[in-house]
């Protein structure tokens, strides 16, 4: 078992997907379910192992890459590797019915988007993290294209005239680091990052802030986040909102914490996280397409969340890895569940889709619309509780009131579409779900609620996560290559 | 109407901005120091003369950054697909041959594809000796096939061949990339013999040389589909629209 | 007057002058410039200019490529290799993406009729 | 007088690479763009990376503009006058 097979087997299966393809397309599904069942399976095997674990490439670092897990990217690694088997489910049904389309090209790009997430959340040396950006990157252009109509290839431009800008800045970024330090490994470079002059460090900083921060739908640099999800198809959405954002939101405290940037930059990052939050709220009140709803809600949790993250007190730390967590699972659930009617009713309009007839359905995304909101008993009341707990802890009582003050926005109009989504009495079209859905949906609903009632079952994990996040002596000790 | 006055000024206002950030930024960099004592290429350069392969750049990519490259040829062949995805629907069947090439034309370039397709390869296979590689070298055998295209819209390459091509280097990279493993418990080792003796020699270098051959496979086919895929949109849009 | 042009030090001032003359070229193209081939035109501007900015700092007057034939034996006084390694890679990457754009460009333009980026705003409520 | 040639050189590609942002004829902007790579590919060669002048030649230079060439027959030639 080694950590590079989380790349190199998607990377295989890709290249190797012309032959799937020929074999029919119940191979092809079958082999992607069975990819992602199996890199699953690895995950859950790293769960209890002593970490970190490290996997190197031709030579021992520093000097070389290295593939390096400690408790901060299990977690996320656990995330990515569940969104991914659940969507290459839920993939099997949407072919299913979309016959025609390019499977075997979509199949290459999921893997590979998922892949690159994990590349970058596994790779200790800044630019092979560069490479996994653009992997990621290019599968997400793509993905977001995937329609091929008006609104699809609009959205495809525009996230690559981003993306674009984005690693423009980071390459610039990882040059002036490798001038002024010489070297491209976190380890030597989070070990020498006091030696850059103070005023080229800035200029790092603040190219790296724009770079991943843009990249992580942060307030200045986020207005195109609604157009792509409005573009791209609904299981898509789900993974940008559960996968990539939070593989972008990883590198950014990642760095953040390594190159110890937070008694300078802490409350920077923290007034923009609430910046994020106030306006994406504010802006979902009046919106009437059901993707852009989202897509304005996942930018309002990404705004707490970069809140609580940067406060360097543990207790926040492990509340928002609850409530990342929380947010990624319940989002997967309304977007899968909405790609469902979204495919019976060909729209997105929240007053069309509010027509469905189908318990089952309402059940699901009343308890995703209340998770989000943050009604007990379900896993995003404790996340946000935890938050709160940690920011009364440390005495932050402005950041308790903005975000219960704000709460109060996001309340009225997830309270709206609750009330128009689940409104039965001028319901008429009955929508049935296929059992694969129906075990995927129930799946997700019952982690919401495990995790609402039994917090204990994930604060473990984000306790770990939360500690290796900011004590990275163990990660920095791998990264450097001592003791291997 | 307003408008039209309004635009000279937003050029004006963004090229001060520009050249304001300009200044400031080059005032920044003059402070960049760049002497190259302890940086890791210094290293790698030392350690060099054990990898036997004759140009460091090389052994830099394939080897030392060996994975940088997997990612690389990753990103190559996702843009392909996206590129053959975005397309491929369009690629209406039409049997209309309207350019009747020219003679000369179509036996010059046949002519000269061998040429360059040998020059390409030399590229390629001399990647550890002397400037150039997979990429490089691919990327020339690309050009081969639109200089032929150019010529003659009519001709249509075997995609079968180019996508067995394709994936069997694409596949066999990824295995050299795992053998690496279990020869020498680590990913991407070397585990062919390269003893230093024969550095500057055509086979040196360990498994060196055969990644870049590898890569020089897949960028070639990947590179010629993309070519293929641009200049049947421009074919067809001339020729059956017409 | 030609000593004081073969210092290192002056060659480096030209660089960075020239490259961030460069660089904000491209970035005034992409804030200006409302064709996507133009706007693409200026990302592979900024990444020229990027690339000869991180090339040029590392080389110093009397070094030599990273290559070693029949006289040159070691590996000494050479320029680094590693910034190499990595332009060769980011202009693959810069192919790759301007490649996708550009089959983007293509496709909207036959849906659409126009590949104006200002004029891109079907994407809304 | 290795300086003056980079010097010059710079000049010639900044020159060339206004040329290609402030053209209004995209087949010039393009044909520009390629100025400038060409520029690059004397500049690496200079800067002894001769790898990243090959690479720049047959890539950057050669095969982008290709792909922009036959890219930009399907897409509009002028800019839309606003």
């Amino acid at each position: 078992m080694s950590l590079g097979y989380y790349f190199l087997l998607p990377v295989l299966f890709s290249f190797l997907t012309p032959y799937f393809k020929k074999l029919g397309s119940f191979t092809l599904r079958g082999s992607s379910i069975l990819l992602s069942l199996v890199l699953f399976l690895q995950t859950v095997a790293y769960v209890g192992v002593k970490l970190p674990q490290i996997s190197q490439f031709s030579i021992k670092p520093p000097l070389g890459i290295a593939f390096i897990l400690d408790g901060y990217s299990l977690l996320f690694l656990l995330i990515f590797t569940f969104s991914a088997l659940v969507v290459s489910f839920y993939m099997y049904w949407f072919f299913e019915e979309n016959s025609g389309r390019d499977e075997a090209r979509f199949y290459v790009f999921f893997n590979m988007l998922i892949a690159g997430s994990i590349g970058m959340i596994l790779s200790c040396d800044i630019f092979n993290l560069y490479i996994f950006f653009e992997i990621t990157g290019i599968c997400s252009y793509t993905l977001s294209a995937f329609n091929k109509d008006k609104l699809g290839l609009e959205s495809g431009i525009k996230y690559l005239i981003i993306g674009s800008i984005a690693s423009i800045f980071i390459v610039f970024a990882i040059m002036l680091i490798y001038l002024q330090i010489g070297t491209v490994n976190l380890g030597l470079i989070a070990q020498r990052f006091h030696l850059i002059d103070p005023k080229i460090s800035v200029l790092i900083v603040l190219m790296l802030f724009i770079g991943f921060g843009a990249k992580a739908e942060l307030f200045p640099m986020n207005f195109w986040a609604p157009d792509i999800y409005q573009g791209s198809i609904s299981s898509v959405n789900g993974l940008f909102s559960s996968v990539v954002a939070k593989a972008y939101l990883f590198v950014f405290f990642h760095l953040f914490y390594l190159f110890n940037l937070g008694s300078k930059y802490m409350l920077f990052v923290m007034v923009i996280g609430a910046i994020t939050f106030l306006v994406s709220e504010f802006t979902a009140l009046n919106q009437t397409n059901v993707k852009r709803l989202f897509a304005y809600s996942t930018l309002g949790q990404l705004g707490i969340l970069f809140m609580a993250l940067s406060t360097n007190s543990s207790q926040t730390v492990s509340g928002a890895l609850f409530h990342l967590t929380s947010h990624s699972i319940s989002k997967l659930l309304i977007f899968l569940a909405l790609g469902i009617l979204i495919h019976k009713f060909k729209s997105a309009k929240i007053d069309i889709l509010g027509n469905f007839k189908s318990g089952f359905l309402t059940i699901v995304l009343a308890i995703g619309f209340l998770s989000i909101l943050g009604i007990p008993p379900f896993s995003g009341f404790v996340g946000k509780i935890l938050i709160l707990k940690g920011f009364a802890l440390s005495q932050n009582y402005t950041a308790i009131a903005f975000i219960l003050l704000v709460s109060i926005v996001e309340a009225i109009y997830f309270f709206r579409l609750t009330a128009m989504m689940l409104d039965k009495k001028r319901a008429k079209v009955t929508v049935k779900v296929g059992s694969v859905n129906y075990i995927i949906l129930t799946l997700l609903a019952v982690l919401i609620i495990l995790f609402g009632v039994y917090p204990s079952l994930l604060t473990h994990y984000t306790d770990l996560a939360t500690n290796a996040l900011l004590h990275p002596t163990n990660y920095l000790n791998y990264a450097l290559g001592v003791g291997l | 109407m307003n408008l039209k006055k309004v635009l000279p000024l937003k050029h004006i206002v963004l090229s001060l901005l520009s050249s304001a950030l300009l200044l400031s930024v080059v005032g920044l960099l003059m402070q960049v120091k760049t002497d190259m004592f302890k940086n890791v290429g210094t290293i790698y350069l030392n350690l060099n003369m054990q990898t036997a392969a004759a140009n460091a750049v090389t052994s830099v990519v394939t080897f030392f950054r060996g994975i940088d490259t997997v990612g690389e040829v990753t990103v190559l062949f996702l843009a392909t697909s996206g590129v053959a995805l975005m397309l491929s629907a369009t690629q209406r069947t039409c049997d209309k041959v309207v350019k009747q090439e020219s003679f000369i034309l179509n036996a010059g370039s046949r002519l000269l594809l061998s040429v360059i397709i040998l020059f390409g390869v030399y590229i390629i296979i001399h990647g550890h000796l002397s400037p150039g590689g997979g990429f490089q070298g691919g990327v020339v055998i690309a050009t081969a096939f639109l200089l032929l295209f150019l010529a003659n819209p009519n001709m249509k390459l075997s995609h079968g061949i180019l996508t067995l091509g394709e994936s069997l280097s694409g596949a066999t990279y990824v295995l050299v990339v795992i053998i690496g493993l279990f020869k020498m418990n680590i990913l991407l080792g070397n585990f062919l013999p390269h003893p230093i003796g024969e550095i500057g020699e055509l086979i040196s270098g360990g498994i060196i040389p055969v990644v870049y051959i590898l890569v020089g496979i897949k960028v070639g086919s990947e590179m010629s589909v993309i070519v293929e895929y641009f200049v049947k949109e421009d074919y067809y849009k001339e020729v059956c629209d017409a | 007057m030609l000593d004081f042009f073969n210092n290192t030090q002056t060659i480096h001032m030209i660089i960075i002058i020239g490259s961030m003359a460069l660089f904000f070229i491209g970035f005034y193209g992409i804030a200006t410039q409302k064709n996507l081939v133009k706007v693409l035109v200026s990302f592979d501007i900024m990444e020229s200019a990027l690339f000869l900015f991180f090339i040029g700092l590392h080389y110093q007057v009397g070094l030599v490529a990273p290559i070693v034939d029949k006289n040159l034996k070691t590996f000494t006084s050479m320029v680094d290799p590693v910034p190499q390694a990595m332009i060769l890679t980011t202009i693959v990457i810069g192919l790759a993406v301007l490649a996708l754009g550009l089959s983007f460009g293509i496709e909207y333009y036959k849906l659409t009729g126009r590949n104006d980026i200002s004029k891109m705003n079907e994407l809304r409520d | 007088m290795i300086g003056l040639i980079i010097l010059f050189t710079f000049l010639a590609v900044i020159a060339v690479a206004l040329g290609a942002i402030l053209s209004k004829d995209i087949t010039q902007s393009v044909m520009l763009f390629m100025g400038v790579g060409l520029g690059s590919v004397v500049l690496f060669f200079i800067f002894q990376a001769p790898d990243v002048a090959l690479t720049e030649a047959v890539i950057g230079t050669g095969l982008s503009t290709a792909v922009f060439l036959l890219g930009i027959r399907h897409t509009s030639q002028e800019e839309a006058e606003s």
